[in-house]
């Protein structure tokens, strides 16, 4: 191993949501530093939520993160009905699951299509590589389109959509709505079968490594906006529990969290979701995924690419199932009344598990918040991924090689920075 | 009369079939999101039967009141306007070539003609104002196309809201003319009028009893009660030179107070004609469309010119759509620009009624 | 035929005249006939971008090239002004009425100006010029803001020079040396020499200088209904569909732009109209 | 000719703007085809030094950081266009704009407030740098920016769209809920640009678009009122997405109590 000293900082992340920056010293052939550097403003969102009225809070969180709104609505619509004690019913139960499948639709396909292939492709931009895979990006957009129009059924527009309320809808899609949705939905099911094959062949890196995975579970379906939340390690806890296991962690050299699940680094997201639920995937899904020679749960991180591909498709038969037993409610969303109390929520957000807790007064106005994003979650996680792989992959690398290994890593968990940060004050509930 | 005009209630299916054989589009009133709306109607059973509307300035309520009747209601927010002066219609298109030739090409309404079941007599009176205006010296084509295959089933309203004063203006709540059938709707059935050529062959379709004299005599009580039960109205006669003698009212202000400058009451107003134009070329650049919308004259697009708004505020806006509607129409259509429908009170977000500003400013009886 | 349609037009020559004026000269692609009254517009539509009316200056008889002078205001003149020739631009035309140039006949014909008005004026001018015998004496009086405002001082120097044709020139502020009157054009009334009983006048401008200029007219003998003015509103039809450019009962393109002053004088500088 | 450059650039946001154009599909490409994308880094363009000549902000100026980098946007662009509430308004973090909160919340927040370098106020790129077009929306509407990219690269201004979202409810032919179900909308007062979205989808108007022009707030807020709605709640209607927009600010502060509080 050589002795020569390294020093490489990026000072801004492409291809990822939000502002970050990596920094990286190499010392006498030993990492000496290392950081995912989240320099984001913070928002302070949880302190605009006091003194809110339960019914803007959707539309705040919302903002919190443009590219994963209806996970922040369908967190913090559960958390308010757990607090008054509400059941929103199976067509909004079931709705929910749809507007969830958009958003796993597109966030996935920009990921997969526009923010990771061109590492492993070999291109800067997927604007650079459209010209040698124009297919591959136009199957990515068109995938993508389609995700924001199955929010846009429900909520109007896919980022920050305005549809979702506590209780339910403010509006059902009519019939004609639906059965066009639903023949686009079909008319995709190819491409999405097709993605799941070639993500699996793309020239991943091969890495196993040892991690804890974290995710929720449902009793009988692959989980979106209801669940426990387990481990492989054997955890199983209701989502008003979470505070006990969790705890979060501020480490100088960033402005956002680090959660530790019982002190330690654990990762949450599609590879998690797919490790603890291959039994609740579709039969269609499951063959699919086979057929890929690829054996899950995998220890390989960089099969985060595959399992988003299998949530695509399951995404789709799931959207297809749930609206081709569509039909009109009597009214989109149940009554709510407001109480005092506390009430959580957990959706798995496409970067996987979104907690939210809220402590309401009996009119329904918010006297405190606090919201636990996917991203500072995988935080640890994703250093410690970091030290392993560039490790494994030669300290004597090249220092542009260096770079884009960890680039590619860190891409790899498709962090959200941008809801990362919105959480410092998350730091001061435990000071 | 000898020949039948009576219509049972159980045949009325019959009508919708006749006018979808004859090749039409029907639509119709249906009770839906809180208000009486026009929607393609296939079956009776989607006319908004037992609905009963309560409006008041600002105010619109539909409310399940019983009974047999699909037509006890005034109005909803749609007159006939949206189907033939479209809210966002395209005009033309053109194409650019690569040596910066261009070619236009207009896109005329391709839509089969449509036939619509339930407008009022002051929907009508309406029509026949934006007919003159539309189709006047110069032909606006869309208006034209769409216009041409128009089939009026009028109802007669014995239903008026609050906010009605057709009365007033003398356009309601009996439909004189303008339509091709206009039905009396009784509990159980309606009496049919003829009013074209066109009517005439529907009707003939129609499985057509014989009409008592007492159905009649009911018929024209009911429409007369109607307009005896309203209870606003505008001030009298032709107001062009009353307004105009007051453009320094101290009214226009303290109504401005109120007015949110919003443009609802234009956008109901079946009258109403003004649009804006505007292009949508695509990204690429290699098309684009001509395309109208609906304006109003209380946006400040409307009176701007290069860096001035001539009505920047909204005192003069009120006073421009108040002096047009009430009085400069005198001078370009031969009549008042309102109809008594009574839209513009309901509609508007703040319930200002023109019936009420008209009178303060123009002062009873002095017109 | 479709009102709303444009033809296509190919832009001959583009000629700037001051640094925000410039004139361009069109050819209908079409080559269908194109005939006008002065006074009339067309509505100018610039690809993607949208349609503005744009006075008719001239045909420049014989050519079949009809000529536009535009001043770069806003979006749709500023992006005209970019074009030069060869480029082809949408028109549809001629809208409106214009002005009363038989009935002007054997009369005296006082054209008065202000500010960038003088583009629907020149039309007038033309044609008087080009059939001399059949009207009176022309005065023309152009006011402008600044000296420097002042556009085609060449062509003002040319038309002095025709027959029966006498020019007047006021400038709000002017360097030494201007040839004209400082201060307002209503003060050049006093010199007029015409058969005030007669004698048509035709106002372009300001609405502010326009009623200045028709009063003090009326106060020189010019009776009402023979004084005439251009006006200009929002428009977006040009056919009196859109509602833009009312003026209280009057639609400004159909009914006008040119109207005789008892038409507009009652509302004619009031504020919101 | 060279083609010409855009640059889209973040500051305080939440990355939803931007998606304008990663999520304009075929249009991403045909935009690709027409430009050249210096730094957009979302989509791996990482050129920030680049001149273009139209640049892209979004998000708001919150950090000394930020107001270095907005001047250094602003050298560089030729044609500057803020994308969105934030960039245009402040956006939903310029509440903390309201009570003076920042420094309150700071300390709140953080065991080591002096590491934190935040600005007392989020402020739109306005406050900041010369602004050549603002496009307003909590998110923008992406039809909205590409018609704004078009218009200016057939080397015009956008048209700048300012009338109420009322008008567009009507074109529409959405029911009004403020009429039919005495919910407080915010329409008579908002920008047009979405599209009447709330309406459309049967709900009031929460004013994403800002401000439209000649808004007659104090009209709107004595109707909330009778709608019922105490000062709080329509204190809350206004201070909510665009709350430093000053047309909704100065209604707010007839009605707001720190914290929201009840009379
Ligand atoms: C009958 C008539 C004749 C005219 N003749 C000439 C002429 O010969 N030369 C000349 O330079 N100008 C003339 N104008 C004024 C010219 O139409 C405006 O300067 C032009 O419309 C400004 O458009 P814009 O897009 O550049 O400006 P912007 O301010 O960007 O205007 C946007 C839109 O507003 C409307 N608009 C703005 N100003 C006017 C206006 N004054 N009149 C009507 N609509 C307007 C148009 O629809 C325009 O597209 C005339 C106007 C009228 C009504
Ligand atoms: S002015 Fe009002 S009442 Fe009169 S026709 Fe128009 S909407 Fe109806
Ligand atoms: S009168 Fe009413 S509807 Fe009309 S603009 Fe004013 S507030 Fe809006
Ligand atoms: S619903 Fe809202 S936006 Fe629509 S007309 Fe009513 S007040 Fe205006």
């Amino acid at each position: 191993m050589s002795e020569r000293t390294v020093s490489i900082h990026v000072p801004a992340l492409t291809r990822v949501e939000g502002e970050g920056a990596l920094r990286l010293i190499v010392e006498q052939g030993r990492i000496a530093e290392l950081a995912l550097d989240i320099f984001e403003p913070p928002r302070y969102f949880e302190k605009f939520l006091e003194g809110r009225r339960h019914t803007e809070v959707l539309d705040i969180v919302a903002r919190i993160c443009g590219i994963c709104p209806v996970a922040y609505q369908m967190s913090a619509a559960s958390a308010l009905e757990d607090a008054f004690g509400l059941e929103p019913g199976p067509w909004v139960q079931a709705m929910r699951r749809v507007f969830y499948c958009g958003e796993w639709l597109q966030s996935h396909a920009l990921h997969i299509h526009l923010l990771a292939a061109p590492d492993f492709l070999g291109y800067g931009s997927a604007v650079a590589m459209a010209a040698d895979h124009p297919e591959v990006v136009r199957r990515g957009l068109s995938l993508q389109g389609l995700g924001n129009d199955l929010i846009r059924l429900f909520g109007g527009r896919s980022v920050h959509p305005v549809g979702a309320c506590v209780g339910g809808f403010h509006h059902a899609p009519s019939m004609a709505e639906v059965e066009a949705m639903l023949t686009r939905l079909r008319e995709a099911l190819p491409a999405a079968e097709a993605l799941i094959g070639w993500a699996a062949s793309l020239p991943l890196p091969e890495d196993a490594q040892d991690f804890v995975s974290v995710a929720l579970r449902h009793p009988t379906d692959y989980p979106m906006a209801v669940g426990r939340i387990v481990s492989s390690q054997g955890l199983d806890i209701a989502p008003a529990d979470f505070e006990a296991h969790f705890a979060e962690e501020h480490r100088p050299h960033s402005t956002a969290l680090f959660a530790l699940l019982h002190g330690e680094p654990y990762l949450v997201g599609p590879l998690a979701r797919l490790n603890l639920n291959l039994d609740r995937l579709p039969v269609a899904t499951r063959a699919l995924l086979e057929a890929t020679g690829i054996r899950f749960p995998s220890r390989n991180m960089f099969h985060s690419v595959v399992a988003r591909a299998v949530e695509i498709h399951l995404a789709l038969l799931e959207a297809i199932r749930l609206l081709e037993a569509y039909s009109l409610p009597a009214s989109p969303h149940v009554e709510v009344r407001p109480r005092a109390g506390a009430g959580f929520g957990a959706t798995e957000a496409p970067r996987g598990i979104l907690w939210h807790r809220y402590l309401l007064d009996a009119a329904g106005i918010v006297r405190a918040a606090r919201i636990v994003p996917p991203t500072s979650q995988n935080q640890a996680r994703i250093e410690e991924d970091l030290r392993r792989s560039l490790l494994a992959f030669g300290l004597d690398a090249p220092d542009d090689a260096l770079r884009l290994r960890a680039e590619t890593v860190i891409r790899n968990y498709d962090p959200c920075i941008s809801c990362a940060t919105h959480f410092l004050e998350l730091d001061v509930e435990r000071l | 009369m000898e020949h039948a005009t009576y219509l049972p209630r159980h045949a009325m299916q019959s009508l919708i079939d006749a006018l979808r054989d004859e090749g039409y589009r029907v639509v119709g009133p249906r009770a839906s999101e809180g208000a009486i709306l026009y929607a393609d109607l296939d079956d009776v059973a989607e006319l908004p039967q037992g609905w009963r509307g309560v409006q008041q300035p600002g105010h619109y309520r539909l409310e399940k009141g019983g009974g047999a009747r699909c037509f006890a209601w005034a109005n909803g927010p749609q007159a006939l306007k949206p189907f033939l002066f479209s809210s966002c219609e395209t005009l033309w298109r053109v194409r650019r070539a690569d040596d910066g030739g261009m070619s236009f090409c207009e896109t005329m309404p391709r839509e089969p003609p449509l036939a619509v079941i339930g407008a009022r007599a002051c929907d009508l009176a309406a029509l026949e104002l934006q007919d003159q205006h539309f189709l006047g010296a110069i032909r606006d084509p869309y208006y034209a196309a769409r216009r041409e295959g128009l089939f009026i089933v009028a109802v007669h309203c014995t239903h008026p809201a609050e906010t009605c004063f057709c009365a007033s203006t003398g356009d309601g709540p009996r439909a004189e003319r303008g339509f091709d059938l206009a039905l009396s709707e009784m509990d159980d059935g309606y009496l049919v009028e003829i009013g074209s050529a066109r009517g005439a062959a529907v009707a003939a379709r129609l499985p057509l009893e014989a009409a008592s004299t007492g159905q009649r005599e009911r018929a024209a009580v009911e429409i007369a009660e109607a307009a005896a039960r309203q209870t606003r109205r505008l001030p009298p006669g032709n107001l062009q030179s009353a307004l105009f003698a007051r453009l320094d009212h101290a009214r226009w202000q303290a109504v401005a107070e109120r007015c949110l400058s919003c443009g609802n009451c234009t956008s109901v107003c079946p009258t109403c004609f003004c649009h804006a134009e505007h292009d949508a070329p695509s990204l690429d650049g290699s098309t684009s469309e001509h395309v109208r919308v609906w304006d109003s004259c209380f946006t400040e697009g409307h009176s701007s010119i290069h860096g001035i708004v001539i009505r920047a505020e909204t005192a003069p806006r009120y006073r421009q759509w108040l002096t047009h509607k009430l009085g400069s129409w005198h001078a370009q259509y031969g009549r008042s620009g309102c109809v008594g429908c009574g839209r513009c009170i309901t509609w508007c977000p703040v319930g200002i009624d023109l019936t009420e500003e008209a009178a303060a400013i123009c002062g009873e009886g002095e017109a | 035929m479709n009102p709303y349609l444009p033809r296509e037009a190919e832009i001959v020559e583009r000629i700037q005249e001051t640094p925000t004026v410039f004139t361009l000269r069109l050819r209908l692609a079409d080559g269908a006939p194109y005939a006008f009254a002065p006074g009339q517009f067309n509505m100018l539509y610039l690809y993607g971008v949208g349609e503005v009316p744009i006075s008719i200056v001239g045909d420049d008889a014989g050519e079949g090239l009809l000529t536009h002078t535009i001043r770069a205001v806003g979006r749709v003149t500023r992006g005209l002004a970019a074009l030069g020739a060869g480029d082809r631009i949408g028109l549809r035309g001629p809208f409106g009425r214009g002005w009363p140039l038989t009935e002007a006949e054997g009369r005296d014909v006082v054209v008065v100006t202000g500010g960038l008005g003088c583009a629907p004026s020149v039309s007038i001018i033309h044609r008087i010029l080009r059939r001399r015998e059949h009207y009176g004496r022309l005065t023309i009086i152009q006011g402008v803001k600044h000296a420097d405002d002042l556009i085609w001082r060449a062509q003002y120097e040319a038309w002095a020079k025709a027959p029966k044709v006498r020019v007047l020139l006021a400038a709000n502020v002017a360097p030494p040396g201007w040839g004209g009157h400082v201060g307002l054009v209503t003060a050049l009334f006093d010199r007029l020499e015409v058969d005030a009983g007669l004698a048509m006048a035709m106002l372009c401008g300001p609405e502010g200088m326009m009623k200045a200029a028709a009063t003090g007219l009326i106060r020189q003998g010019l009776a009402e209904e023979n004084i005439f003015l251009s006006m200009e509103r929002n428009m977006q039809c040009a056919v009196g569909h859109c509602g833009h450019c009312q003026f209280g009962p009057r639609f400004v393109c159909r009914d006008g732009p040119v109207f005789a002053w008892p038409e507009v004088r009652d509302l004619l500088g009031t504020r919101g109209f | 000719m060279a083609k010409p450059s855009i640059a889209v650039h973040k500051f305080s946001s939440c990355d939803g703007c931007q998606l304008a154009f990663l999520n304009a599909g075929e249009d991403l490409l045909t935009l690709a085809g027409l430009v050249d994308i210096s730094h957009f880094l979302e989509a791996g363009m990482d050129d920030e030094e680049a001149e273009v000549d139209i640049a892209f902000i979004e998000g708001s100026v919150s950090t000394p950081e930020e107001v270095e980098r907005i001047h250094k946007v602003r050298e560089k662009s030729r044609f500057l266009v803020t994308l969105g509430a934030c960039a245009t308004a402040g956006g939903l973090q310029a509440l903390r704009n309201l009570d003076e909160s920042n420094e309150d919340w700071k300390r709140a927040i953080y065991a080591r407030p002096e590491f934190i370098r935040t600005l007392d106020h989020a402020e739109p790129i306005r406050a900041h740098v010369r602004v050549d077009f603002e496009l307003w929306g909590c998110p923008v509407n992406g039809r909205q920016v590409l018609a704004a990219v078009r218009q200016l690269l057939f080397g015009v201004a956008p048209v700048d769209t300012r009338d109420k979202v009322c008008m567009e409810c009507k074109r529409q032919q959405a029911v009004c809920v403020m009429v039919t179900q005495g919910m407080p909308c915010m329409g008579p007062v908002t920008r047009t640009g979405c599209g009447a979205l709330c309406p459309r989808f049967g709900r009031d108007c929460y004013a994403c678009f800002g401000p439209a022009e000649n808004p007659n707030t104090a009209a709107l807020a004595r109707r909330l009122e009778g709608l019922g709605l105490p000062p709080a709640d329509v204190a809350r209607r206004f201070l909510f997405i665009n709350s430093q927009a000053p047309a909704f600010h100065a209604q707010a502060l007839a009605h707001y109590r720190p914290g929201f509080a009840d009379e």
